[in-house]
């Protein structure tokens, strides 16, 4: 095998898979249900991915992301109930709102490591949530923002489930080609490297502090475009959405996903949105059968699901994965 | 007695220094430096002048301050004293990324390699700093950049023949026996095409073979560029240094040609033990 | 005058309370590198332990060490599926994903098996409540203060000063370097997982008088650890014993004299400010390497 | 005292021993060369239990020790002086040798000791073992492994990092604890100064050992670079 | 014939899920109930069918389309909070009967929703008659208020201080403490120092409500009366261990209230249960109840339109009397009680009529 072989040549090719079975799944689908489902987790499967931008791509477990997530859904709120503004312009509102802050944050907090940048971004997440509780007459307070406005996205209208969905997976694919071309990137090796070896790449020219600060703005506009994304789905903002709970779950998407991989997170949005559905047991034995579910696949594939197809294809191709 | 090849190259096929320089420019340049921590003092008033294409080496006992020394010089720590100049520029107050950007690489002393990534993307990664394509780059000039790719490759390929790395190019870092990643790290160091070569202990773990391997290696790399190197192994540092400078705790001690550095009774006394002068 | 001290007083016995709840996660962060989101889950099984060991007719003095070996038993069932992904897996995240899992199915099990509803444990301390020059100090708080200063001191003294005590910050520092030091790496990660649950334990047999006993009652009490475990920084058990004083007594004021909705910034903000003064929090250490 | 047999030892489909017998006596200096990768590193993992091994026998005293945990090991007095020094960051010199379990059997080594053998470690006796210079680190690392009291230490590279004032008077000392009943096992890169000191000597390559022998055999040049390299 | 599917979407995990498991229990009963009186609309039998919403909106949306598109539901009874109502109602719009059994806010039934009803009442309509109980009858100078900071407590407040402010009463003290509070030493030492003639709680969490009572006790009570609206259930009482006691609440329902429709409520919840039940329990026991009612009336369980108007024509027989429902759905019924705790038990002070 020539050492050029490690080139991947087709990058694009599970996008292109991805849209086939998104028109598919629009065409055959018609319940309701399973269609604003289907947008809904497109929405969180993008959060998820900007949560991995953090995780996988900075190596940081950012707990307060949800931040930037209730951003986006009160970018839209606020947008449409205070201002008068169309879903578009609330959308946009609440990204710029979130990047600059993001910035803002990014400037002070990145500079900590581990658990440390961890709490303090939940900390800063949490403050968020009693700021929103307490500036009652702007975000409502403990009630939220209700009775939004019909939504219409690039002229589509958001309360139709199927073009819900079909705007929503849209959106998604667009995040996962751009994060395509940002893994295949200048940026994206540089964070790499910063990532496995901090000393090393700025021995090598990187600068550290701004690659991380990159790579924590583009994953909290993302975020935020995925809050919007849902408020089509959920018709209130509320402070849930600035909340841990919400970075929990998109936490363990990624991680039941796969953290190396790209499309890991889609995977783990998918798994963690439609198996609770249908596991027909009583709610607390289902939480319990569900969190027991996986503790256990998390000790059998450390790394994930995307570990189980790896270990299939290298099977397939006659190859074995060795590590230890 | 088995002759390593180091000390074979040694003998018949001394560096000659680029003779053309009559006034030739000063690539790292370092007056009064001194570094303390706290009631520490690990560089006490340092001078230093290295030319330009110049192989240069410090030696000295363990503690003396080189490996500190080196991080002064990088901007990895700022000193608390005295100024380094790198290529006339004074360094005080860069960020170690920004140095690096001057066209200066360094090995650790503790290997510092990428350890989830396979030797050749280690490699490619220190390419992309310099070459690689932007985001936008990358959707819009996919022809470029798959361009930029092979050239990525060429290089490394190129890095990994002469490192001799290419049977290992597709192992992860992290499982290559330690020899074997100190090879590596001069690798990616040398991917960057730095002007300055900053090595720490280079050929610490290597065996007689690849510590003669590493003395043809940088042979070959070090016209048209500055080497320093810190070595506790004296075969390399006679067959490779221009001049060297001994130090013991944090001062220096006796700089010049190796040999006579290394007969000093001093640096005898300190560092080598009777024996081996 | 009097306001001021009793809020300092109440500040005081909080912190002590927070300090007993903390000083497990930061011993299991120390250690095992595991942010331990179980911490909350554990903490209400300790309650729930008392609970049953007093309806069981236990007095509750005996049934707060009888409820902390029950939480031992579990700690010890689960230590494995929490230690083991401490080293498996790339992205050393595991540890996440396992103890919110662990803490999720622990919860739902309490849910299960106990029901939702809050329910009462009585303690003798809960009645008595001591009043010096007008100050009033109620009992099961004192109780708790005097619990958590043992505890901590301890574990401070135990850590510092005993070799099985310093092979826990060896290995917390190097495991690998402690297995070829002939340290027994996995019963030290044992050790320290029983010991910090069994601390969190303790407390929630010890604050199930206040609060009364509910299966999401950790939750709270594991919000109020991480800023504490944070503040005084990872790893350090004096660390924790500031930061809880401090958050304590912080709290204590800001609610006496400037405004209660905006409280729960105040520990978080209190924690930003000093991160970012201090990034290894007051009493942290870095553990890395020189290169 | 120890006796390897035949032991096989692989990560995942890597091979790194294969069939590599060796024995140390009481009392002995035995050193292990080889080129890089030929898998030293590997064979003292294995004997200290740190790496498992597939196939073939390992015995210390006559007693099977296969498959035991490096610290029941340390208990039978064998001590593994590792690759990368592997101190604890943190604490502080003091603390990094106060760590250890006296729970060998062989000669005994206290804290003054050791720093009497290092001084310039007394130097710097409360500073952080983390911010100590890679020598010094190296020096703190045979230290620690001397004050577990084994009867058998197993060094990789013990030279590695360390001035060539120190690193003979460290090799010096591994011959001079054999006086005291302590066997070693050493790998070094620097062979003529490992030949110096051992009283016998493997050389590994690819995982095989290649040639064996008195020290004092082993010392021909050409031999030495055909069992190296495999020319 | 198929089961009439009744769809209860509550909070069964999270920190509420104390009341999804009250709501679970009184729905159970009025189900049982009907069965055996045999069934509605020619013999139908009825069935609950569960579905969690996490005490979050999202959760509250995902569970109200399952029950709707896959559990395919005749009708839903939700709303353990306004913020879960009025998700569930943007769901429901003009797809499915809705029933809010517990929220109160004013808002969820302003939305225009043709075929929402609710059965609790709304926060003006509990304050209009709690706070007259208060400043008329019990006359403080100075009123204390302590309460959570949520869409629950907050309304509330904003209506107590008007009242106040009518009534020339001096409200001295403001505390909106967020929901993971779980000590309230510093509120309570604050309160205490200030010596209000009345301390008004509002909490509608148990848990808390009787971790405040009980650290209350610990630093030695108040000097006070004091009143916390609607949420005293027979949980809180039984463990807040006398903590509680002299306590006045102001609420819908009294399991003491010595109407026939009321005892014969109680006793069959006792004997199914062997406790008494609290209004919660009242609350989604009638929510099903007129559901089904409604049914019988309209004989059909999916045409909305007739069975939105069966329910805005037709008076309900109702543990707490006859039930009424008004243009925008609400419910009004004939009493509000004012009670004490004293013990683990509830009594009946006064009975207001609306
Ligand atoms: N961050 C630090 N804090 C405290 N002391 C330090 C720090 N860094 C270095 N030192 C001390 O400064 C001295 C010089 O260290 P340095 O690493 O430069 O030595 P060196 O010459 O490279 O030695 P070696 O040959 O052993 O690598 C050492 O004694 C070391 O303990
Ligand atoms: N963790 C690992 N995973 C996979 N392969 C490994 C691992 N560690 C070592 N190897 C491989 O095993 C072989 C032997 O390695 P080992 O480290 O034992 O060599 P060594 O003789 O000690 O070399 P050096 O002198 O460079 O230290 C090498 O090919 C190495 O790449
Ligand atoms: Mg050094
Ligand atoms: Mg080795």
């Amino acid at each position: 095998m020539s050492f050029k072989d490690n080139l991947n040549r087709t990058p694009f090719a599970p996008v292109l898979a991805g849209v086939i079975f998104i028109g598919a799944y629009g065409l055959v689908v018609e319940d309701p249900f399973l269609l604003t489902l289907g947008g809904y987790t497109c929405a969180l499967a993008l959060f998820a991915l900007s949560i991995n931008l953090m995780l996988g791509g900075v190596g940081e477990v950012p707990l307060g992301q949800s931040l930037f997530f209730g951003l986006g859904a009160y970018g839209v709120g606020i947008g449409m109930k205070k201002f008068g503004l169309s879903y578009e312009g609330g959308l946009l509102a609440g990204a710029v709102v979130a990047a600059t802050l993001s910035l803002a944050i990014g400037n002070l907090t990145l500079r900590l490591t581990g658990a440390y940048f961890s709490i303090v971004s939940w900390g800063l997440a949490s403050v968020a949530v009693v700021v929103a509780l307490n500036m009652e007459h702007f975000t409502g307070g403990g009630m939220g923002l209700f009775a939004l406005p019909p939504m219409y996205l690039t002229g589509l209208d958001l309360s139709q489930p199927v073009l819900y969905f079909y705007l929503a997976a849209a959106m998604l694919t667009g995040a996962v080609v751009l994060l395509v071309a940002v893994r295949d990137s200048r940026f994206g090796y540089a964070l790499e490297s910063v990532r496995q070896n901090r000393h090393l790449a700025s021995a090598l020219g990187i600068d550290v502090f701004r690659q991380r600060l990159k790579a924590f703005v583009l994953s909290a506009v993302l975020a935020a475009v995925a809050g919007a994304l849902s408020v089509p789905y959920t018709q209130i903002v509320t402070h849930e959405s600035l909340g841990i709970g919400i970075t929990i779950d998109a936490l363990l998407m990624v991680l039941l996903g796969g953290v190396r991989w790209l499309y890991g997170p889609i995977l783990g949005a998918l798994v963690f949105s439609v198996v609770p559905f249908y596991l027909e047991l009583d709610v607390n034995v289902r939480m319990f059968v569900f969190s027991v579910a996986i503790i256990l696949i998390m000790m059998l594939v450390p790394n994930g699901l995307h570990q189980c197809a790896q270990a299939l294809v290298s099977r397939l191709k006659g190859v074995r994965n060795v590590r230890i | 007695m088995y002759v390593s090849d180091v000390v074979k190259i040694a003998e018949h096929a001394r560096v000659v220094r680029p003779a053309s320089s009559l006034a030739v420019a000063v690539a790292v340049a370092a007056s009064a430096v001194t570094k303390r921590y706290g009631g520490i003092a690990a560089l006490k008033g340092i001078d230093l002048a290295i030319e330009e294409g110049e192989i240069f080496g410090i030696i000295g006992p363990n503690g003396a301050g080189k490996s500190t020394l080196f991080d002064v010089l990088c901007g990895i720590v700022q000193p608390t004293s005295g100024e380094v100049q790198l290529f006339g520029r004074s360094i005080s107050g860069m960020q170690p990324h920004e140095v690096a950007r001057l066209g200066v690489a360094r090995s650790f002393q503790r290997t510092a390699v990428f350890a989830e990534a396979s030797v050749s993307q280690n490699l490619c990664f220190a390419w992309h700093r310099m070459s690689g394509h932007s985001v936008l780059g990358r959707l819009f000039h996919s022809r470029h950049w798959h361009r930029d790719q092979e050239a990525c490759q060429d290089r490394a390929r190129h890095i990994l023949e002469i490192t001799g790395l290419w049977e290992d190019r597709n192992r992860s870092a992290s499982v290559l026996a330690y020899g074997v990643q100190r090879r590596l790290a001069v690798g990616v160091a040398l991917m960057t095409d730095p002007e300055i070569l900053f090595l720490d202990e280079p050929a610490a773990g290597m065996d007689d073979h690849d510590s003669a391997g590493f003395v043809d290696l940088i042979r070959r790399v070090a016209p048209g560029r500055t080497v320093v190197l810190v070595e506790h192994d004296m075969t390399v540092i006679r067959a490779l240094c221009h001049r060297c400078l001994a130090m013991a705790d944090g001062r220096p001690l006796v700089s010049g040609e190796p040999l006579d550095v290394l007969q000093h009774p001093e640096v005898v006394e300190a560092y080598l033990g009777a024996e081996d002068a | 005058m009097e306001l001021l001290l009793q809020t300092l007083a109440n500040g005081l016995l909080i912190g002590a309370g927070y300090a007993l709840i903390a000083v497990g996660l930061t011993l299991v962060f120390g250690i095992l590198g595991i942010v331990n989101f179980a911490h909350g889950a554990y903490f209400a099984l300790g309650a729930y332990s008392v609970l049953i060991a007093a309806n069981l007719g236990v007095p509750y003095l005996l049934a707060v060490p009888a409820g902390m070996a029950i939480v031992l038993a579990a700690a010890l069932l689960t230590e494995p599926l929490v230690v083991r992904c401490v080293q498996s897996g790339e992205s050393s995240h595991g540890f996440l994903i396992v103890t919110f899992a662990l803490s999720q199915a622990l919860t739902a099990l309490m849910l299960l098996v106990a029901g939702p509803n809050p329910q009462p444990v009585g303690s003798p301390f809960a009645a008595i409540s001591l009043s010096l020059f007008g100050i009033v100090f109620a009992g099961q708080r004192v109780l708790i203060l005097v619990v958590s200063v043992l505890v901590l001191a301890g574990l401070g003294l135990w850590l510092k000063s005993s070799v099985r005590g310093r092979q826990v910050t060896a290995v917390a520092q190097n495991p690998r370097g402690a297995l070829y030091t002939g340290i027994n790496v996995p019963k030290i990660r044992r050790l320290s997982f029983l010991v910090g649950v069994g601390a969190a334990g303790l407390a929630g047999g010890l604050l199930a008088p206040i609060s009364s006993v509910f299966p999401t009652m950790g939750n709270a009490s594991l919000i109020t650890s991480f800023i504490v475990v944070i503040l005084g920084g990872m790893g350090s058990i004096t660390g924790s014993l500031l930061g809880a004083l401090l958050v304590g007594i912080a709290n204590a004021l800001f609610e006496t004299y400037v405004s209660v909705s905006w409280t729960p910034a105040l520990g978080w903000s209190l924690v930003i400010v000093i991160l970012l003064v201090a990034p290894q929090g007051l009493r942290g250490k870095a553990l890395k390497h020189r290169y | 005292m120890l006796r390897v047999d035949a032991i096989r030892a692989a990560y995942g489909k890597v091979v790194a021993l294969n069939g590599v017998s060796i024995e140390v006596n009481e009392g002995e200096v035995v050193a292990i060369l080889g080129a890089n990768g030929a898998g030293k590193t590997t064979l003292l993992n294995a004997i200290s239990g740190v790496v498992p091994i597939t196939h073939g026998d390992i015995s210390l005293d006559g007693k099977p020790v296969h498959g035991l945990k490096p610290w029941r090991l340390a208990r039978l007095g064998l001590i593994h002086v590792p690759e990368g020094r592997e101190v604890f960051p943190a604490m502080t010199v003091e603390e990094n040798l106060r760590v250890v379990d006296a729970i060998g059997d062989g000669p005994e080594f206290t804290v003054d000791s050791v720093l009497d053998m290092f001084p310039r470690l007394r130097e710097r006796f409360d500073q952080a073992a983390g911010n100590l210079s890679g020598g010094e680190q190296q020096m703190l690392a045979i230290g620690r492994g001397l004050m577990a009291r084994p009867r058998l230490v197993l060094f990789d590279e013990p030279s590695l990092g360390l001035s060539p004032l120190i690193s003979k008077f460290v090799l010096s000392t591994i011959a001079a604890l054999r006086s005291k009943g302590v066997a070693s096992l050493l790998v070094e890169q620097n062979m003529r100064a490992a030949l110096k000191v051992a009283d016998r000597a493997y050389v590994l390559r690819v995982g095989r050992v290649v040639k064996h022998g008195p020290a004092s055999d082993m010392a021909v040049a050409q031999d030495m670079r055909e069992a190296y390299l495999g020319a | 014939a198929d089961p009439i599917k009744i769809g209860l979407v509550m909070p069964f995990s999270g920190p509420a899920a104390a009341y999804g498991i009250e709501a679970r229990q009184a729905a159970e009963l009025a189900v049982e109930e009907m069965n055996a009186a045999g069934g509605v609309v020619g013999g139908r039998m009825l069935r609950v069918v569960y579905e969690d919403d996490k005490g979050t909106p999202q959760g509250a949306v995902g569970a109200t389309q399952k029950q709707i598109s896959v559990n395919r539901v005749d009708a839903i009874v939700g709303g353990m909070g306004s913020q879960l109502a009025l998700a569930q109602a943007s769901v429901t719009n003009n797809r499915i009967l809705y029933v809010n059994s517990a929220a109160q806010a004013e808002a969820i039934t302003e939305q225009g929703n043709k075929w929402l009803f609710q059965i609790n009442n709304t926060t003006n309509m509990n304050s209009a008659a709690f706070n007259k109980y208060v400043i008329s009858t019990m006359k403080p100078k100075t009123v204390a208020f302590i309460g959570e900071n949520t869409e629950f407590a907050r309304p509330l407040l904003n209506i107590l201080k008007r009242d106040l402010a009518e009534a020339k009463i001096e409200l001295v003290n403001v505390s909106l403490y967020d929901t993971e509070t779980n000590d309230f030493t510093s509120i309570i030492t604050r309160v205490r120092s200030l010596n209000p003639e009345l301390v008004y709680v509002a909490d509608g969490a148990p848990a808390r409500l009787v971790q405040f009572w009980k650290q209350a006790r610990q630093l030695g009570g108040f000097r006070a009366g004091a009143v916390t609206p609607g949420v005293v259930t027979p949980t809180v009482l039984k463990a807040s261990e006398g903590a509680m006691d002299g306590v006045i609440s102001g609420d819908i329902f009294s399991a003491s209230d010595s109407a026939p429709e009321t005892q014969s409520f109680v006793k069959a919840f006792r004997k199914k249960y062997n406790a008494d039940p609290g209004k919660v329990h009242l609350v989604v026991y009638e929510g099903v109840k007129v559901i089904a009612g409604a049914m019988e009336k309209a004989k059909t369980s999916s045409n909305y339109a007739a069975l939105a108007q069966a329910m805005r024509e037709n008076a309900w027989n109702t543990p707490r009397g006859t039930l009424r429902f008004d243009a925008k759905g609400r419910a009004h019924a004939p009493y509000f009680y004012i009670q004490r705790v004293k013990g683990a038990s509830l009594e009946l002070v006064s009975r207001w009529q609306n």
